[in-house]
């Protein structure tokens, strides 16, 4: 089947975005180099952005971590994402936005740029994806754009698991997740599979990216079982994060990174106005802090300085469905919601003794589900242009948007889940999936890796702690000679 | 030779060290302990989840001084580590049998008498 | 009053930066969509840069506040960043730079396009902002970029306030100074106020954005008073930032950010130098180091690394306003002094028994000053352009425009003292301003958020301090069976 | 003599990079005014993305540091940035792309852009750099870009230092360094010198940037020695850096700033596919984590996380030279090698009594030579276009390229190395290079700088641990009265 | 009056300070320390090179009691310290000779009366 | 019974505990103190404020013996920790009453008996 009209549509509702004629003179004889430089730019700085995301997933996890485990964090985002960057070049990316039929893609293997039918896209390269033929940048600035999301999605899944899972088990989880799943689901909509035909609309990911990682998040924290003293006679303990300073870090980091996620998913930069999504998104994401804020405040009477970094998160998460589609005081609105919801959430999470030491599941779960049904209430006409959608429910939509909406969710619940499900439970059931309990006492990082993350703050470094026969303050190789000084 | 072992709050610790030093008393060493008794715990509370933390920052000051300086280096403390409010401290006087210096191998009551406080370097 | 007239100026000045012809085509017709593209991913990139100097001010002022304290400056920065989005988009931007007249903009609240004379911008939509109709880009991205401003002006305000301040009074005051305060001064000029048509200039913001913040910062610290401790007998006393790495890490971030501070303040790309800027900038911060460095050894006889950073913050600071209209060497002048005086300021500061941890007088305030005014000691006729002003006092000129720079700076420090004088007041005299001292001693992490930043360092966290019957080195979950290891 | 024509042929390779006719429209009247800004907007932000490795540096160093040098770290990777870009200005520039003769330039110093003969490049400017004007981008572009470069080439220099140089060596080798041994090496290839015309091919320095700095690196530390305590009755001993999540975050600005490391080189964006660029150096980088981790799985039975991070580099720095040469598969190949070398390497380092703290000699040197290299045996016909180079002996090579890559790098070794050792010993038996070995135990901080990186860890700071006659919980700002609570 | 230094596991502290507490004996500090006894050391690895680590992290908890309460401290502790593997500690008691509370200036066996904890704060 | 206090440079510990467990003397437990004596302070600036550090950095050795072992514990320790300069620190000799492994409730001198130490794991 051929979706290139499809695409086309896609990218024509870009540019209607902006409101203007648009690229007028592009229909006629293809996209100037010019055109398509200024579009790879775009794309390919926001891809950029995105994979610096991945310092802010080190940053929030580590920093909300225990100290014994911080090293082993920072091995599992590295490795993350390489198995990432080669699993979606050997497969992911073919199963996403290769040719195929409503389900999968089933061509452009190792980004192969050659199919049987020896279609040509517009950069005149064979092409195995007539979807990306439409988007006027080169179809690795495209993989490039496209690898990116699946690492996001996937260090949202250890979210839930730090601080007990085997080394082993993010690897082979990661695998599978990057090469199959993610793809498959991302094909669904972004592939212009089933559900954008059905008009599905999720902009940069709510539900594809967040959602999923947020579910298979679920399913291995559900799996492991809480931390050790998490849940004392039924009651949930504190177990903070070593570094908030760290953890804040990464939420700017993310914030920093999300103007590319967002904003860069227009896939190009001529004739389409991303400068009004990055605003939606920043106004959602700042509306989140303020929601998880005050929310915090009236539940625990404490201003909870990670859950307004989640508050932030909440924000981002929820604006990336609807952010091209609304207008800003409904970003605004979205974005306050998700952080009212946090603090509540994490409660609500806790109640069930699910163990999530970041906040992943309201955050990233629960919030990638309103976002995604905030699609079907404040789509603007105007915004959606020609793609097969409907106006949201305040904006005169019949409904039938949100309904579209809630299935799509519902089909990415089950097929993430399920497949999240068995193969958590394969790798629990033959390798092992969480550490022994004398380890996970001990710590990742001694354990796992060898050597503590901060040693100096756990064993006898030699030389660690400044003595010497004299030591004075400043300045000995400027102005002393450089004999010992007697 | 006793020593005294004083648990005290950090605050107090700058002023004891420069009286005790102009007394010719300036060996000493401190650390950092967690502690409780009459003073109360408080709750800290994480995302949601509260807990009381009973155990609270002290400094131990440790110093090994002759039966002589005893009394007025636990006068000294005293002093200038009251508040009146709980969490003032506590001072123990234990007995020792025997100092040795490292530097110079000598050993007993020698090692502990009163000495000035050299000048800071650099 | 219709300020397009002068806008044009202003961007025509631009062009000439580049010294070509410019933009012949442009003229015409209106930018083509190629242009408004390219020019809208120059000025979101720049603005994307502006946003990250949050996590540079965050590490910088975590940094160099105390270990109990830095969940707090982690809160604190992102409330604050919240606040100047949403307050910027509610009031700011229409203050600044919605038409109106000489002293405030009155149209374009909540960055509604829609004007009462229906005029209509070069980007096709109903426009508020005259002054933004001379710009080739989306009224979105001028707001982003602005917004990001505005942030770090805020920013600025609590570097000298930090460790003592309660965090409602930050909520406060930021409310107003990006809803109120900010924007007036800053539609004087950039809104194409009085002050532009008197021919001030300040291209990126030394006084706008750094003096303003510099002052209120000023007023804070005065009111607030030093930290406990700080000064003893009269004099002041060393209390060192817990993290100089991470003070470090906030250094190389903020250099980083400035570039799209600066060079981004062309506002468009398209025959435009903006390289010309990048480079002058970074010339002015390695030239403020070096001066930093040079004047610590020399005064303190002692290589300060937080004031070495803060010579890199302060040739920044000092090249902004300068920056598009000065040569190469001057930037490295600007840089140098601004380098060269912040050791002895910091001194003078302490004497004046000013208690500003993070060198924010110095660094913003007083290179804010010494910056604005260099724009009237180094401007070049030919980068000036058509802008209404006039070459420095070495390049010929008449020292007009070093008095035009003079009264630009007195009514920024009039106006700007005077108000955030009044409303630290009014907040210290109604809520309070400052934490108890009992709070203080304690820290704001657990005193206002109920946790440490840090708690590994300051509880008995459970298990905090890997503890177990046996572990062991390495590889356990890759080698050995899943049951404990007898 | 005149290197215009060559240079041309480089950009015109560039082109044919991306498999299109590329710009036929600018090959008559010149690029136009968006060209010149998307280049522009290109270059810069590239150069940007490299200045932000100075981070990445900076957490690396400092996080395989021991806690009492942290400090000192700091505050040398901001003078030698602020060195590199002010002796680049005044020298470097001239030296590695004024014009002049094959081995080095001769004009262009403080990048003054008349030259005696008064020639305008293509922008109209006077231009000094017939090399420059066929890029289509503003001199002060190209500076921006290549003077980030030298700062990294710096950065890597020290990293073997650590721990216990005086920080007045640092300064002079970097002053002669980015003066005067980069831009020649430099201007070999990339200023059109002798190895340009011989074919040498480096498209973004793995030999110019990353060799000269691990040859520089290892004359240093073989001139120091190593760390008291590196080495006991012959053994290494682990000296285990401070902050490994630190570190962590280092690599992964140092990967997200190689984008604009690699895809940046292009020197231009309007019909050059820099995502190809971008994708080849992701899957390096990825592969490069593999190797190492792999390798350090087998050799070490652990999973070092510090070398996992090594990997990542390994792989970065291999794929520099050859990225835009090279198929993707290459890439993966070339960066599983440079991985998987890492382990070994680190051991053989060991072994021969030289103490390298971050790993720059496997990292930078061997990683930079084997990707060198590796252009010889994996460049492709159409990739190399109309360089004046060979293809691969994989693809049908007389292996007369692999020669030729084997001999730039054996005169780059021969001349930075012989250059390095000679700075390194004068100011060995001048002012001296390494601290006493009291300093060296008390630390750098403390020894050099006056105070630690981290006063907390170390010194009683007044007030640094929470003490009150009580303190409690939360909110107290928000909630209660401004008087102390009874 | 006695001091008692126990030399625990971490994972003991918590409800061996419960169950004290419980008994009017909340007095007491902590601090972190590391030891080797009969528990060996472990190996780690960093960057290729290894080393054994002899020192382990220890809890060093230390109560001065009456007389009278010695043996029921030491009861708690090692009911609650034991696990059965090598590195459960010790415990050592060491006689004091007097005791002081900085709040009050008392001395003596009536500052370490047992009493009821206080109520948490916040 | 006796246990030995010891504060000692951080550099000399390695040997000392090295020497001492092939001694049969593993048993011990270290922790970071800041002490002051003869050693002077040293002068720190900060943003051009200066102040003098009188507090060093030193390690806390402690380690009960039996009263049989006491004398060649010392010995070792003055041997390793000796440079000569000020700052080597002291040896303080304290009475102990009593001595229980947590382990096995053992109680008295045979908790104390030398023992070789046990093989790394791992
Ligand atoms: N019996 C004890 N043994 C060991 N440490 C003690 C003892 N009593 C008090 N301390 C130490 O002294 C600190 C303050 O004691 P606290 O009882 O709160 O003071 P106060 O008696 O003035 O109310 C405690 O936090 C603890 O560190
Ligand atoms: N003689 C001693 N002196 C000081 N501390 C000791 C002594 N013996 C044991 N310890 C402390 O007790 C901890 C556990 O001792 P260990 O001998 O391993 O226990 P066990 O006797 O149950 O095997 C040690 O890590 C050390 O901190
Ligand atoms: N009387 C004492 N009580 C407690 N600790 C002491 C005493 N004397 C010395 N110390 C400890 O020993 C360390 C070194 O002592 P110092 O007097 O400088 O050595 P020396 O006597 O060799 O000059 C001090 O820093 C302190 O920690």
């Amino acid at each position: 089947m051929r979706l290139r009209s499809l695409r086309t549509a896609w990218v024509v509702a870009g540019m209607l975005l902006l409101g203007v004629p648009g690229l007028a003179a592009a229909a006629g004889d293809g996209p100037s180099p010019t055109d398509i430089a200024v579009n790879s730019v775009w794309v390919v700085l926001g891809a950029v952005l995105v994979l610096f995301m991945q310092a802010g997933f080190a940053m929030l996890e580590i920093g909300l971590s225990r100290m014994k485990n911080a090293g082993a964090v920072a091995g599992k985002i590295i490795i993350n994402l390489s198995i990432a960057v080669l699993m979606f070049w050997a497969t992911g990316f073919a199963l996403a936005f290769g040719d195929g039929d409503g389900f999968l893609g089933q061509m452009g293997w190792f980004m192969n740029a050659t199919d049987a039918a020896g279609d040509t896209n517009s950069l005149g390269l064979n092409s195995f994806m007539n979807a990306i033929g439409a988007y006027n940048i080169p179809v690795e600035a495209v993989f490039f754009f496209q690898v990116v999301f699946v690492a996001v999605s996937l260090a949202i899944v250890f979210g839930t698991m730090l601080d007990r899972t085997k080394f082993i088990g993010y690897v082979i989880f990661g695998v599978v997740f990057t090469g199959l799943i993610y793809p498959i689901v991302a094909h669904w909509t972004w592939g212009g599979g089933w559900l954008f035909q059905d008009g599905f609309l999720d902009f940069a990911g709510s539900s594809i990216v967040h959602l999923q990682g947020a579910l298979a998040a679920l399913m291995g924290t559900i799996i492991l079982g809480p931390r050790i003293g998490k849940f004392r006679n039924g009651k949930a303990q504190p177990i903070p994060g070593h570094s908030i300073p760290l953890a804040m870090l990464g939420v700017i980091i993310l914030w920093v990174g999300w103007m590319g996620f967002n904003a860069g998913s227009t896939l190009g930069a001529v004739g389409l106005n991303f400068a009004d999504i990055a605003v939606n998104t920043n106004l959602a994401a700042a509306a989140g802090v303020i929601g998880a804020t005050v929310a915090s405040l009236v539940i625990f009477r404490t201003l909870d300085v990670s859950q307004m970094g989640n508050g932030a998160i909440a924000g981002l998460v929820a604006v990336t469905a609807p952010c091209a589609f609304v207008d800003p005081w409904a970003a605004v609105v979205i974005g306050l919601v998700a952080g009212l919801l946090v603090p509540p959430l994490v409660v609500l999470v806790d109640r069930m003794r699910i163990d999530d030491p970041i906040g992943c599941l309201p955050v990233h779960g629960i919030s990638g589900i309103w976002g995604t049904l905030a699609v079907g209430l404040f789509a603007t006409e105007s915004r959606i242009g020609a793609l097969p959608a409907e106006a949201g429910l305040f904006y005169g939509g019949s409904g039938h948007q949100l309904w579209v909406q809630f299935y799509g969710i519902l089909a990415t619940i089950g097929f993430t889940g399920a497949c999240s499900l068995v193969v958590f439970l394969a790798i629990k059931y033959t390798i092992g999936l969480r550490v022994s309990e004398d380890e996970e006492a001990a710590g990742l990082d001694i354990s796992e890796h060898g050597m503590y993350g901060y040693p100096e703050q756990f064993i006898e470094v030699p030389g660690a702690f400044p003595e010497s026969t004299r030591h004075s303050a400043g300045l000995s190789s400027l102005t002393r000679p450089t004999t010992t000084p007697g | 030779m006793k020593k005294i072992e004083a648990f005290i709050r950090h605050e107090a610790f700058d002023e004891i060290r420069t009286r005790l030093a102009g007394m010719g008393l300036p060996s000493m060493s401190i650390s950092e302990v967690k502690g409780s008794g009459r003073q109360g715990g408080y709750t800290e509370s994480y995302r949601g989840a509260r807990a009381t933390i009973f155990m609270r920052p002290k400094l131990k000051l440790e110093m090994v001084v002759d039966d002589a300086d005893v009394e007025r280096a636990v006068d000294v403390i005293l002093e200038l580590a009251h508040t009146g409010e709980p969490g003032d401290g506590k001072i123990f006087i234990i007995p020792v049998d025997d100092t040795v210096r490292v530097r110079t191998g000598e050993r007993g009551d020698v090692v502990l008498a009163p000495h000035p406080e050299d000048e800071p370097e650099g």
